[in-house]
């Protein structure tokens, strides 16, 4: 049984023009252990679907459709209260900024203890040990010295390690990565993405990883999922997503990233922009940038469809299913 | 930590003269003590006489260097009118505006830091937008207007409270408290609510809009995903991070009070520093209002230092010398 | 028994000749006694000095009272008496127009005293009942035996204790806050209260002050907001006690500049034009002022000082009638018939409604085309400018202090020199006949020849219509109905015959 | 202007406009008492600035509806005679131009101040902010008061404008240093954007850079700080006439109408004090109103 | 500079960058100094770095965050004044230059493109008067009408409509704002552009547009680049040459080719490994240790050595200076020793 099940995630915000659809009709699901990347230009909607999933969506926005299962259980529904024992405990969760993740007033140790007491039944001396435990587990040297120091006190690569220290404290089994490593410089981003994907893989996590990279998805993720315009463009196993990109976005994206490797004097380019949400052309979403649009793309819009090892929303694949 | 205290005493210095300076300027033009010194059946040569005698007749860099000299020895000799020694005048009538100054801050404070969480946490329900409309009725009227109503209705009409001075009082030291005796908190409620309303109303509505700020950063974002309560959320770390900036306007605020006092003290006849001033400035009683404008500043620096050193206290960001990058 | 006192403000100084100014007076004078008193009816009485009588033109005999005690239980006698004299003299003492007069004070025996004058001095007896007497001993034990000296920076038991043979003893005092006083058991004569204890409260303001008599908070209070008098006599507790005041509120206007200062008018000065004096006479309606501005509270007058004041003719004081036409009519034929615009100057805190009189007044003037640029401003700004000459049109207030029209003749219409004579003519009105008069006044002996003059010289300034007075407050005191008092037309409030039940 | 006045309507501000009825109400009442304020002459029955025209009879009518009222004085006349509802319409006019002038004045001072110490720095920067430091030091009651003195006692014999004048600078004189603080703040952050530097790089002057490209990325906090100091100004200028230094009493503002009202409160003639203060809790509240709603609107934060 | 008629290849440096530094004085206050005994504190941000750049060619610097690239971006276009060093520019001292008179034709001939494409455009100005302003500014066009014309065919030059001209910044994706930058720095047709981080705020797709569109614009007029970036795929796509600095000094200064093939500084290699390689998916890396020393207190010797998998005691105690090693510029005694290769 999956971990996480997405069923037709529609996320709306009610705004000045009317409703403003961000996330439509949004399905996939992640496998104990698994680690999913999500990839897509700006906008596409990556945050939102991790912010749907811990539930965090921000106000006026709000689930309009679809839902979320967790272990089965249906946690789009839930109360507040009920949703609180779930986050952190059951999904952690890790910001882009580790900067303006933790509270500058309190120190590190304070937080790692208060969020391992607000789900486990452990006393402070055994908070603070375990405490420890994470920093050390997460490569802070001198933990014991240095839970009492403040964020401020810490480079930014570390205060990243902290922020990971603490989406894992109460050993939840599903991580929502949100770009942990944006904000951090090229050297450390290598570091900080390995000992993500070790960690879990010790403590058998799952992990939901949004970034804008597709060298970080390639080298981490077991299957990958690429949005565009809130909706999911193609989604499949890793090296089959981007060495046989299935839709023609997926494509165009793979060779609009200039190659360490190899010399090109005219990047490939997809003309045009992503549609803001509320201006989505019907049909499929992307066929006016499509080279290879056909007048069903602008009609009707195509759901995931099997292509190869990957499924695709493109109508290019609908023969093969047919 | 010392270092900076030294300077913040060196800026205070240079702030205060500055004070004194302008102070004394403006003295030059708000009236003539002499008038009142004399009475109506002086003669001009006993006029010049007097105006001799008190140094008026001096250039007014003379003066101004003669007062700074005394100041710095923290006397600012005798009032004119009242042939007392004005750092008596304003030690006696201190602990008033103080004691005045505290309580309103402390009734501001504490029903404007909870007001204004409240508004914060719940936008848009009715008792916030209650809350909000009500403390803006708060600031649209003049404070003498909200004293005297106040006397109408709870002295003259209900006889609850009465409606001047300070009642009894017990001298401790050189301190005279009205708060260690009941007649004295009776005394203190009406003075204390009119002044506490203006800042109430100011506190409130800067606590309501940093908390929503605050709400919004990431790492209160961060809090909720790591399945925190609302409680530990919200008065832990929201409320927290909440008091920095408004520590600074709050300080401020307090130094306000004081000044605001003249009005109140005026209204109910608090025998406090700015009933005395108000009575300086009508009959120019230039050491008087010198020794309190100074006075002022000095609380004002003071009440930086302290909201500076508080700073230290509660941002860890603030303490140096501790590793970091 | 403790009856509570409050008034507008608060002495300046418990020494009784540091300042001259009634409130000071009227408090002090609880504490302290002066050879001559007064009697309810302002009639001079006998207080430390028994009887006196003019020995010659210019000496002055005093018999002191025997068995008198100051408060520390120092017998009083005539070394006191000239103590006193000289210190009222002395450097720092604000009396010094009391006694400047004085040639000599002279100990005759342990109680008598004479005093002689440099000119015959015919109300010396009024001018000194204001001058109290201070102990010897006590002044020199306690550093005061000259009143504060600011000069020096030096401050004076003086000004915060007090030893007088008065009804009262000074019990404790917080300058602005609150004095106290105890009965005098070892007083002379019979105190005509039952009051124990006294507990004087200055509150300025006056809403706060009427709110506090109206809950009983205090018993006695000083003044009533004249608007106010009908909501102190509907209370359940509280009475109001008005009856007239010694002071005359009137205008003065420039008649000496050739050319008006703050007017329209360029080039000359149309107050110097009697029509035009008279056309604002006639058009200030004074009982319209009356019943709106001081609610009836005031007695319209046509002198400079009024009843109770030595000299006041009440058959003398007659106004020119209230006539809109008439006065536009003598504006006219001044040339002025379309007016003039000029400036008016007004304190707002001195008299009682002072700058709504002054509006008033703007408002009756503008009927006649005339536009008053109104200022009315705090006394601590408005007398300097005004006592500066630096001002067309004012409205000022007068008691004489001596309780004697010589002293308004003196201060308020005889041409202005440097000795002090018209100090507060600031409009400079000046007819030499008044003068000459002012100056024989000063100095005749015989009353029915002095008050002759001073008939001739009123109504001689009353023809060339030197001022335009325009009435005499009422006093108004705030009482309790528990309260049973005596209301000085002075305006002093001895607590001797003050008794609550 | 059309155009304009469409854009508006169609922007986020405007959107946000329509779409809350506080702000429409404020908007509203704020129109109405500016309206009637600027035509005040036409709106009013009577002119209570015409002191030929006060009759001292007619003092202390009450509001028509009472018994002795005339509905010649709709809400009433004070103790000169004067019609409360005309005396309230010209009291708003002065009170709201002692307030707009006193807020353009510090405004213009403050921000010019502001974005010279934010741009240029240095020394410059710490006098500045030193002298704020100094007027802070000040509560703004005591500058105006003591101002307010100086004024007399330099044009001692000034008409009515100049009264205006010395108020309207009294109390300006200590309000600049919100906008002062507010703008080099602004200015700090604007200055380092990178559309600045880009000026700069294409060798724009300093000074123009100031005014082209700063000034008006500032004006939303000091727009915002401005309604909301306009409703500041009129009640500091109340209680200046309070204290005895506010505007000629011939010329009452509101605030001198409530202060000289406050003396009748115990007599019970109401009328001379409510309606004035009516009308000033009206124009305070509809102007802070506006005033919490901009900053809400244009703070993207809250958004 | 020797007259040169078409066709011949000019092998003057059109820019050429003489051990410039730039320090910065971040001293606490002089009270704090004097009581605490406290040094100034000079924060040494650009430390003497040389190239040049010939006519049409691009340099491109890399390093990691607060290496110094964007202050040697400043000091080029004149927003700083070095403290060291010099730059000339075609043959004139370029900072005397901007002092003086002419300063405003300098500037004219060098422009920049800033990184956040949100920052860099005026939020209250419409696009024409964006891309106008260095136009009037240097009072190349002061009619209106022939205003318009030349922001239209600018505008048309990056792959924008004269239409949008009209617009305000806020109604363009972030890749057409970064195209209206160009624009507004095409207006003055300047030789040199200094570019930095032009597309490390865009997507991917939207960078290869950007990147794109300079690459051409650099064969049509002739361009010379300083190119900064983090993003060493990026770097190998646009550059001719490429600065690697650490600390704010160069450590390796080397052709594209020879650089990407063959890495001689450990810190090069450091940052070529660290970049995740999209095609051989699943290979785990060594990630390379450790983080950026406080600039304000760097290590004494060769900065990198902390980090320096080959670091011995004469690289913590001598700083290395860039030398020439078969045509490629390195700083770094473990290849000059020959102890790496
Ligand atoms: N509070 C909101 N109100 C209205 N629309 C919103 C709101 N938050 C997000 N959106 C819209 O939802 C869409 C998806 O946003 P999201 O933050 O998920 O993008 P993203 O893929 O994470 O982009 P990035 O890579 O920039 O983080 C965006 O187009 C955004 O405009
Ligand atoms: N104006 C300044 N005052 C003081 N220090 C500065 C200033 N500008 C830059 N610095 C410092 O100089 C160093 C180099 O900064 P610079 O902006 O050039 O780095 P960068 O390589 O561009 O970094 P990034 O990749 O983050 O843009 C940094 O340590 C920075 O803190
Ligand atoms: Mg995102
Ligand atoms: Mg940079």
């Amino acid at each position: 049984m999956s971990l996480l099940e997405v069923q037709n995630l529609v996320v709306e915000f009610p705004g000045r023009r009317g409703t403003v659809r961000a996330l439509d009709h949004i399905s996939f699901d992640i496998a104990p252990g698994e680690i999913l990347g999500v990839v897509g230009e700006s906008g596409a909607g990556k945050s939102l679907t991790g912010a749907a999933i811990i539930g965090l969506l921000e106000p006026p926005g709000r689930i309009a459709g679809g839902q979320i299962l967790l272990e089965g259980q249906r946690i789009d529904t839930l109360g507040e209260e009920a949703m609180r024992h779930i986050r952190g405990r059951r999904i952690g969760a890790i910001f882009q900024d580790p900067l303006t993740s933790l509270n500058p007033l309190y120190s590190v140790g304070r937080q790692l203890i208060e969020t391992i007491q607000a789900h486990l039944p452990v006393g402070q001396a055994e908070a603070r040990q375990r405490a420890v435990q994470l920093l050390k587990d997460t490569g802070i040297p001198a933990a014991e010295q240095r839970l009492d120091h403040y964020p401020h006190q810490f480079s930014g690569g570390m205060r990243q390690r902290v922020v990971i220290a603490l989406a894992l404290a109460a050993e939840p089994k599903l991580i929502v990565a949100d770009e942990p490593t944006t904000a951090l410089d090229v050297s450390i981003q290598a570091q900080i993405i390995m000992l993500l994907k070790n960690i879990c893989r010790d403590r058998g996590a799952a992990v939901m990883l949004i970034t804008h990279d597709m060298g970080v998805i390639a080298e981490t993720c077991d299957r990958v999922a690429v949005m565009y315009a809130g909706r999911i463009a193609e989604i499949g196993p890793v090296h089959e997503v981007i060495n046989h990109p299935a839709h023609p976005y997926t494509a165009g994206l793979m060779a609009a990233i200039p190659d360490i490797a190899q010399d090109r004097d005219i990047l490939y380019q997809i003309d045009g922009a992503m549609p803001r949400p509320g201006a989505i052309p019907a049909g499929c979403a992307f066929h006016p940038r499509c080279p290879r649009a056909f007048d069903r793309c602008k009609a009707e819009r195509p759901e995931l469809l099997r292509a190869g090892a990957t499924r695709a929303a493109c109508w290019l694949h609908a023969g093969v299913v047919a | 930590m010392l270092v900076f205290i030294l300077r913040r005493l060196i800026q205070a210095v240079v702030v205060m003269t500055a004070v004194a300076f302008i102070a004394f300027l403006l003295f030059q033009y708000v009236g003539d003590p002499v008038v009142f010194l004399l009475g109506q059946d002086a003669t001009p040569a006993q006029t010049a006489d007097l105006r001799a005698a008190l140094g008026l007749d001096k250039p007014f860099f003379v003066q101004f260097w003669h007062f700074l000299l005394n100041a710095a020895q923290g006397e600012f000799g005798l009032s004119l009118r009242q042939g007392a020694k004005v750092s008596r005048l304003i030690g006696e009538r201190l602990p008033a505006t103080v004691e005045l100054a505290f309580v309103a801050a402390v009734l501001a404070l504490v029903i404007g830091v909870p007001m204004g969480v409240y508004s914060a946490l719940r936008r848009g329900t009715f008792l916030s937008q209650a809350f909000m409309m009500v403390s803006l009725l708060g600031v649209s009227l003049p404070t003498f207007l909200i004293g005297i109503l106040l006397i109408l209705v709870f002295s003259v009409g209900l006889g609850w409270f009465p409606s001047f001075g300070r009642g009894e009082t017990v001298q401790v030291g050189w301190w005279s408290s009205g708060l260690l005796k009941a007649d004295g908190w009776h005394h203190i409620v009406l003075p204390a609510v009119t002044l506490a309303v203006f800042q109430l109303t100011l506190i409130m509505r800067l606590v309501r809009a940093e908390m929503l700020e605050v709400l919004r950063t990431d790492y209160i974002k961060f809090a909720r995903a790591r399945g925190l309560s609302n409680r530990v959320i919200h008065f832990g770390h929201a409320l927290k991070n909440t008091l920095v900036p408004v520590m600074t306007i709050t300080g401020l605020q307090l130094g306000g009070l004081i000044a605001f006092a003249i009005i109140t003290e005026t209204v109910f006849q608090w025998p406090g520093m700015g009933l005395l001033f108000i009575q300086a400035v009508t009959f120019a009683d230039i050491p008087v209002m010198a020794a309190y404008l100074c006075l002022i500043a000095l609380i004002f620096v003071v009440i930086n230092l302290v909201v500076d050193l508080l700073y230290f206290a509660v941002d860890p960001r603030l303490r140096v010398g501790q590793g970091g990058h | 028994q403790t009856i509570r006192v409050a008034n507008q403000g608060d002495a300046l100084s418990m020494d009784p000749h540091s300042l001259s100014e009634s409130l000071q007076f009227s408090l002090t004078g609880n504490v302290y006694e002066p050879l001559v008193g007064r009697n309810k009816d302002l009639s001079l009485a006998p207080a430390l000095a028994t009887s006196w009588k003019q020995t010659s033109p210019t000496v002055w005999r005093f018999e002191l009272r025997k068995g008198v005690q100051f408060h520390d239980g120092t017998p009083f006698t005539a070394d006191d008496v000239l103590f006193s004299f000289a210190r009222a003299a002395g450097e720092g003492s604000d009396m010094k127009s009391y006694v400047n007069d004085f040639k000599e004070v002279r100990k005759i025996n342990d109680f008598t005293v004479e005093i002689e004058t440099l000119q015959p001095f015919p109300i010396l007896p009024d001018v000194i009942s204001l001058v109290y007497m201070m102990s010897k001993k006590w002044c020199e034990a306690n550093q005061a035996v000259r009143p504060v000296d600011r000069r020096k920076g030096i401050e004076n038991a003086a000004s915060f204790r007090a030893n007088g043979t008065g009804p009262f003893r000074l019990r404790e005092r917080q300058p602005n806050v609150r004095t106290s006083f105890t009965r005098n058991g070892s007083y002379w004569g019979k105190i005509e209260s039952n009051a124990s204890d006294i507990i004087f409260t200055p509150i300025a303001n006056d809403a706060t002050r009427v709110a506090a008599l109206l809950s009983g908070e205090i018993d006695v209070m000083e003044p009533v907001p004249v608007q106010d008098i009908a909501r102190v006599n509907a209370g359940a507790n509280t009475r109001v006690a008005t009856g007239p005041e010694l002071r005359t509120i009137f205008l003065g206007m420039d008649q000496k500049r050739d050319e008006l200062l703050y007017s329209s008018v360029k080039g000359k000065n149309p107050f110097k034009d009697k029509r035009v004096r008279q056309a604002f006479y006639q058009a200030i309606d004074i009982e319209g002022i009356k019943t709106t501005v001081m609610r009836g509270a005031s007695s319209p007058t046509a002198l400079m000082v009024g009843p109770g004041i030595n000299g006041f003719l009440p058959e003398q004081n007659k106004r020119l009638p209230y006539d809109v036409d008439a006065a536009k009519k003598l504006m006219a034929d001044a040339g002025y018939g379309a007016g003039f615009e000029v400036a008016m100057n007004c304190p707002n805190d001195r008299y009682v409604n002072d700058a709504r009189i002054c509006q008033a007044v703007a408002a009756n003037l503008a009927k006649i085309n005339v536009k008053i640029n109104l200022q009315a401003e705090t006394k601590g700004t408005y007398f300097p400018k005004v006592l500066r000459r630096d001002t067309s049109f004012y409205l000022l207030g007068w008691t004489p202090s001596t309780y004697d029209a010589h002293n308004a003749l003196n201060a308020l219409m005889a041409c202005v020199d440097d000795k002090g004579a018209g100090q507060f003519n600031l409009g400079a009105y000046c007819n030499p006949k008044v003068d000459e008069l002012t100056k024989k006044i000063q100095s005749e002996t015989d009353k029915t020849k002095r008050n002759a003059m001073i008939k001739e010289a009123f109504d001689i300034h009353t023809a060339d219509i030197g001022h335009l007075p325009l009435h005499q407050q009422a006093l108004a005191w705030g009482i309790s109905k528990k309260v049973s008092l005596v209301q000085l037309a002075d305006n002093f409030m001895p607590f001797k015959w003050m008794s609550i039940k | 202007m059309k155009q304009l006045l469409f854009r508006w309507f169609d922007s986020d501000v405007g959107y946000s406009f329509r779409h809350s009825p506080v702000a429409i109400g404020s908007a509203f009442v704020a129109f109405v008492c500016v309206f009637c304020a600027a035509f005040a002459g036409w709106v009013s029955p009577h002119n209570p600035f015409d002191l030929g025209s006060l009759e001292l009879s007619d003092a202390r009518l009450p509001p028509s509806w009472s018994a002795g009222g005339t509905f010649k004085y709709l809400l009433g006349t004070d103790d000169q005679g004067r019609d409360i509802l005309s005396a309230v319409i010209y009291g708003a006019r002065i009170s709201i131009v002692v307030g707009a002038a006193s807020v353009v004045l510090s405004a213009l001072v403050g921000v010019a101040l502001g974005l010279l110490a934010g741009f240029k720095g240095g020394w410059v920067d710490s006098f500045l902010m030193r002298l704020c430091d100094v007027m802070l030091s000040f509560p703004p009651i005591l500058v105006a008061l003591l101002m307010a003195g100086v004024g007399r006692a330099l044009f001692p014999n000034a008409d009515t404008t100049v009264a205006f004048g010395v108020l309207i600078l009294s109390i300006s004189l200590t309000k600049w240093v919100d906008y002062a603080r507010t703008v080099r703040g602004s200015t700090l952050v604007e200055r380092n954007k990178e559309y600045v530097q880009a000026a700069r790089v294409t060798g724009v002057s300093p000074l123009r850079i100031m005014r082209r490209h700063v000034l008006p990325n500032v004006t939303g906090p000091v727009m915002v700080l401005a309604t909301i100091q306009v409703a500041t100004a009129i009640i500091t200028e109340a209680t200046l006439s309070f204290l005895g230094v506010g505007v000629p009493p011939t010329s009452p503002s509101l605030g001198t109408l409530i202060r000289v009202g406050n003396d009748y409160l115990f007599s019970g003639e109401y009328w001379i004090t409510v309606f004035p203060g009516l009308m000033l809790v009206l124009i305070v509240l509809s102007v802070n109103l506006l005033g919490d709603w901009l900053r809400d609107v244009l703070n993207p934060r809250l958004q | 500079m020797a007259a040169c008629g078409g066709g011949c290849v000019n092998h003057t440096p059109l820019v050429q960058a003489n051990d410039l530094a730039k320090t910065f004085d971040v001293s606490p206050p002089w009270l704090n100094r004097v009581l605490e005994r406290k040094p100034r504190q000079l924060l040494r941000a650009v430390d003497g770095v040389s190239f040049q750049i010939e006519k049409g060619k691009t340099l491109a610097l890399v390093g990691e965050s607060g290496c110094g690239k964007s202050t040697v971006a400043r000091l080029l276009v004149g927003l700083y004044e070095p403290t060291r060093g010099n730059l000339v520019f075609d043959g004139q001292d370029a900072h005397a230059v901007f002092k003086t008179a002419g300063g405003n034709a300098l500037r004219k001939r060098i422009q920049m493109i800033f990184q956040d494409p949100y920052a860099s455009l005026n939020p209250r100005w419409t696009v024409e008067a964006i891309v106008g302003e260095p136009l009037t500014e240097h009072g190349l066009i002061v009619e209106a009408t022939a205003l318009k014309q030349r922001v239209g065919e600018l505008l048309e030059s990056v792959g924008l409509r004269a239409q949008d001209m009209a617009k305000y910044p806020h109604q363009f994706s972030g890749g057409q704002r970064q195209r209206i930058s160009i624009a507004r720095a095409l207006a003055t047709e300047p030789e040199f552009l200094v570019c930095d981080e032009p597309t490390s705020a865009l997507d991917v797709s939207v960078q290869a547009q950007v990147l794109n569109i300079m690459k051409e614009l650099q064969r049509k007029r002739g361009l010379t680049y300083l190119f900064i970036s983090h993003n060493l795929a990026v770097v190998r796509h646009v550059s001719d040459q490429v600065g690697v600095m650490y600390l704010g000094r160069l450590v390796e200064l080397a052709d594209k080719h020879t650089l990407f093939a063959a890495p001689r500084h450990p810190y090069t290699r450091m940052l070529l490994d660290a970049i995740p390689k999209m095609h051989d998916t699943g290979r785990a890396r060594t990630p390379v240790q450790g983080e950026v020393p406080n600039p304000l207190d760097p290590p004494a010797g060769c900065a990198f050595h902390p980090r320096c998998p080959h670091a011995n005691d004469r690289c913590r105690a001598e700083r290395p200076a860039l030398l020439d090693v078969v045509g490629v510029k390195i700083a770094c005694h473990a290849v000059e020793e020959g102890r790496l290769r």
